[in-house]
């Protein structure tokens, strides 16, 4: 575990200890969700963030409450990293008016306005022009923030990476590009997709500063991502990270996997991120006896807090369904 | 006559067309390894190869164009693009080279290119995912524009759309996937032609792809209070089967359109106009049209029911068309 | 009263919104240093500076998603494609990110972006730049489509554009920019009403944009054999102005549509729906549309002109629908 | 003139002069056809080439007769290098039946499927895509052929260039990129759309073998040509050539240049292709004094042939607008 290596890492107990909580919270909630859907009360696609968990968590470490965050279809572990309360976000997969986005985006759309989380992008490589927009907002008006933007290792061969990536580099914008690279799109192969396999050399090649992460080291992804803020808010222009990672799932709910062998995703496992930083701190006498039951016990109480806000929750009435097509003209 | 599905029916209708022609090939996200978003594809790389399935980067511009290209260069590409909503990364491509080279060189060029793409809503897929952009596509002229709405359309328009010399692109409606029932031995009528899939001379339901079995079931429950009503599969939204349009509502003197779409701009519209342009003095009240509500399709079942076009709303608009309100 | 041009009159309403509000930027391809493809904006980069007249490289998905994201980091972009033939590449970011993230997101996000672009045809630019997709824009829930006509509109329609909370796309003829005359002293009503440009009794003239003047004039022309065509304009073509459309139709009982796109799937075609369901009774006669020829524009003036309404179809498709042809 | 550098150029006076004469057939149609734009028989929007006969004239060198050319809007020189007769070239533009694309293109949209020229594409970037497709084609039926694909350094910003590199340098295809970077896009210098400014090194990220090519300099262009096509038809896969050149006219008839000074233009005319090669062949003794005149007086005599071939061509009769929207069924 070399947490040390540039940016300002806390490497102290307590520290270690959100971040394993951090992730252990995203973990059981998409477990619970997983189970939810076969239940039936999550449908549409629900993509699970499970194995990633690291990026989200050190990536938000970063952050300060007015950055921006756009993310994909895959993002439920970036917005209960974000802070986007567990409870809306499991009542946005319920399809309840008490979700994240009134229930009408799903598990694809998570929204937040108070944490400044524009989505839950369901197009692929979609978001990034918004984050560039987001933060050219940022510099004509003058604000010191940072935009974050999640991504997957496909979303590199779309125009709109290509397009995106030179004008954050074209105008030196402030802008933290995060490309998940955990090796599939679907079910295409890196291999099949990119003539360059190392994303964060793409990112370079538009003169962006740009580094490769070992995305199943919490520790590592949030130094990285210190460093990297570091850099954007001292006013050197966009910054990229390519963690590699792996998602220990199918792709969606649908998926039979027909892609990949079980004797990868075994190997992955057991370089997962909970169980790594887990064996780190044990290792290194950090982890005391009552520390994971403890933290097991208050994420699930919080996941079934969520469980039970969402069932709680209303649906949106019906003559509610055009509300909000257009903006009320008072609202402005 | 054997028991199938629709999704079968399609990739079914693929082998034979890999099977039949060396220079067809299927090109598209996950077509290959991971066998199709919609499992269509599903085996179909294990008998043909990963030259003939080819997975593609996700690029939808690139690869559209490449199957243009390719097109051009001799080959008879197939080219999925996992759903319609991806289309809008790809419309550059179709219709500014796919629809128009052959026009634009003079004669010199055609294109034969057949694009398949799922199109519709009612999987709790939300905004970004629930679009029916048929119209859009069947706006531009150079092009075709395929709805098989049933399992031997779905079996037979391919090889159709691929004995085509222009782009043709076919619409399969996701909701129609798993469908199933018998093929029927003989094969369907030209792909240009418009189909009466029920008979009926009190009023004519006009409909296509996804919403063609709710417009059959609105007619049965019709037949329960004694209006017979005729459904028109139209099956082909460019060219529009106008005569066939003509012909049932001069019959019935009554119709409803039912299209997915959302209703402003719609698909609807225009069967409506050529039915005030060329039948105008045979009908004995206004066409009337059931559409999606014009709302990015929302996530939660009930909303998403709510937006799209329902068997009531038929109902109800087929009485007050009977001026039975 | 000062005499103007269209293109003036558009630069007149940037120049003013800019100054007006800190929060406004223009940005697009050749916005800047070149002055405009169409001149429009020329001298303004030196005005204001090359910041807020941001030159932006060839990435229309790019440039148009960064304005979506502007404005949802509390900008006011005015972005400029330089054609609707350019908009087919940003055609994801317009309908999947600026007209759905307001419902998407339950409300709590409003996309307050205005996007300018010229289209249509008749400067011989052939099959790639020549197209009218006004249409396609307004069959998209949550966008709003602004058609210009005449000068005061090309003056005022922006600012309008600007206090609307949601996107909002403007579409600039180019045959009109070279337009000149008078502004009014007074303002335009607002953007979403559609204006009876001339009053008549006998026909109803439907049309919007670079479409508009043929109407007038055959209105003129049509005033000399004594019949009195009512010429409405539509303004915008979402929310289309249906009451407007009914009224007029109601009060003439005869329509004909002028509309640059192509016929099929036209805008023509959702105006003809509209007066199908809702002024069915009033009719006279049934409604006519004049639209484009369907086929992709050719470069020769003479096919092009073939294939564009032009006046004397117009007053053909009058004298039918008045029975007098 | 280094033309020894690399490949097989032919640095024989009569190649020598065959290129000149080349060069000069395009110039010379192509003042004809300015002159002919204010005399309004030519209409639309009309790009000229004069500044970079070059890059046409010297890639065409490399090329066989069924290898495959996409171009831009600004193809005259890429379609005359290519050996498309310039009467029909010069009756599209008149807009005449008679035209290579029976006169419904225009100046934007030459095609000759004798030639394999597949346009005249006015989208920016989008022939790119297309060529890849040939070249697919290519591969797939086991044709060894070679595909150009020009295009401006404008274009690189556009994500069909991005995707369709990617594409070509994936799956290894048989394509020369060829690059014509004029330093403008219309009235954008290239320092204010892209990040990278050298358009090679763009084409390198993807792994495509890329070079920088003295686009001025016929003869440099043809040896690089040579060598790209050699190793697309030895099975390299893609190559990438950059051909450095500048435009002496606005970027089309409607252009009134504020955007760049007119020393800057004159500097580079100094460096044109035309006199270039001019000078160097006088210098080293292959020029002779009748040279000149003869091909101004030959080339004279085609441009004034190809318009009278224009002229008497006849517009397409206007019941024909309709005819090849749609291929009649008995053509394939
Ligand atoms: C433009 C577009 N094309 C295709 C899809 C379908 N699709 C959804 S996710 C996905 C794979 C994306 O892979 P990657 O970017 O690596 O992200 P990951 O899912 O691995 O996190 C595909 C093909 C889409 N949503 N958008
Ligand atoms: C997609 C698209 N956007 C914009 C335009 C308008 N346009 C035509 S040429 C051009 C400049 C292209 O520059 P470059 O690629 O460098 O080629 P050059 O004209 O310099 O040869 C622009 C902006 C277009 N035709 N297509
Ligand atoms: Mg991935
Ligand atoms: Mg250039």
């Amino acid at each position: 575990m070399n947490g040390q290596q540039g940016g300002k890492p806390h490497i102290n107990r307590d520290h270690l200890l959100a971040l394993l909580t951090g992730m252990v919270r995203i973990r059981r909630f998409e477990e619970k969700c997983a189970e939810l859907y076969t239940e039936e009360k999550i449908r549409g696609f629900l993509h699970l963030y499970i194995g990633e968990e690291a990026v989200a968590v050190g990536i938000s470490q970063a952050l300060q409450p007015d950055d921006a965050l756009v993310s994909t279809y895959r993002e439920h572990g970036h917005a209960l990293a974000r802070g986007i309360p567990m409870g809306p976000v499991m009542a946005e997969m319920y399809g309840k008016v008490t979700g994240c986005s009134r229930g009408r985006g799903g598990s694809m759309h998570l929204y937040d306005a108070a944490h400044r989380f524009f989505g839950g992008n369901a197009i692929v490589a979609g978001g990034l022009p918004l984050a560039v927009g987001l933060a050219l907002a940022d510099r004509m008006r003058g604000e010191n923030r940072v935009t974050v933007c999640f991504f997957g290792e496909g979303a590199a061969a779309e125009g709109e990476f290509h397009e995106s990536l030179n004008l954050a580099a074209l105008w030196q914008l402030p802008i933290l590009f995060v490309c998940e690279n955990n090796l599939y799109a679907m079910g295409t192969a890196l291999d099949l997709s990119e003539s360059e396999k190392h994303i964060y050399l793409k990112a370079r090649s538009y003169g962006i500063a740009s580094w490769p992460v070992d995305g199943m080291n919490v520790v590592d992804v949030e130094a990285a991502a210190i460093r990297a803020c570091e850099s954007i808010r001292a006013g050197a222009g966009p910054q990229f990270l390519e963690c590699n990672t792996y998602r220990f799932r199918g792709h969606s709910m649908f998926d039979s996997q027909l892609y990949r062998d079980k004797d990868e995703i075994e190997l992955w496992q057991k370089r997962g991120p909970i169980v790594r930083l887990q064996d780190w701190m044990q290792t290194n006498q950090m982890l005391h006896e009552a520390d994971l039951p403890g933290i097991e016990r208050i994420v699930a109480a919080e996941v079934e807090e969520a469980v039970a806000f969402a069932e709680e929750g209303e649906f949106e009435a019906e003559s509610d369904l055009t509300r909000d097509v257009y903006t009320p003209r008072a609202d402005t | 006559m054997t028991e199938t599905t629709y999704r079968e029916a399609i990739r079914e209708g693929l082998r034979e067309a890999l099977q039949a022609d060396e220079r067809v090939f299927l090109m598209g996200e996950d077509v290959g390894h991971y066998g199709g978003c919609y499992a269509v594809t599903k085996g179909l790389i294990q008998e043909f190869g990963p030259e003939r399935i080819r997975d593609t980067p996700l690029s939808e511009s690139g690869f559209v164009g490449a199957g243009v290209g390719a097109a051009l260069g001799g080959m008879r590409p197939i080219v999925e693009i996992m759903t319609v909503n991806f289309s809008l990364l790809a419309l550059d491509q179709i219709v500014n080279n796919a629809a128009t080279i052959r026009h634009m060189s003079g004669g010199q060029f055609s294109v034969p290119l057949v694009i398949r793409m799922a199109t519709g809503a009612g999987r709790q897929l939300a905004a970004q995912h629930s679009h029916s952009f048929e119209c859009w596509y069947a706006h531009v002229p150079g092009l075709k524009v395929l709805v098989p709405g049933t399992l031997d359309d779905a079996r037979h328009m391919l090889k159709m759309a691929l004995a085509d010399p222009d782009p043709v692109i076919i619409f399969e409606h996701v909701l129609l996937y798993n469908q199933s029932g018998e093929l029927s031995a003989a094969e369907p009528p030209p792909m240009e032609q418009a189909v009466v899939r029920r008979p009926g001379r009190d009023l004519s339901l006009i409909s296509y792809g996804g919403s063609l079995p709710k417009a059959l079931s609105a007619a049965e429950q019709l037949a329960g209070s004694g209006i017979e009503a005729e459904v028109l599969d139209l099956r082909c939204l460019r060219p529009l089967d106008a005569a066939a349009i003509v012909k049932t509502v001069s019959r019935t003197r009554r119709a409803v359109i039912i299209d997915e779409g959302w209703r402003s701009g719609s698909l609807a519209a225009e069967v409506s106009a050529i039915i005030m342009e060329q039948a105008f003095w045979e009908l004995d009240a206004p066409v009337a049209r059931v559409c999606s509500d014009e709302v990015p399709i929302p996530y939660p079942r009930h909303l998403e029911q709510a937006a799209l076009p329902q068997v009531d709303e038929i109902l109800a608009a087929a009485n007050q068309v009977l001026g039975r309100s």
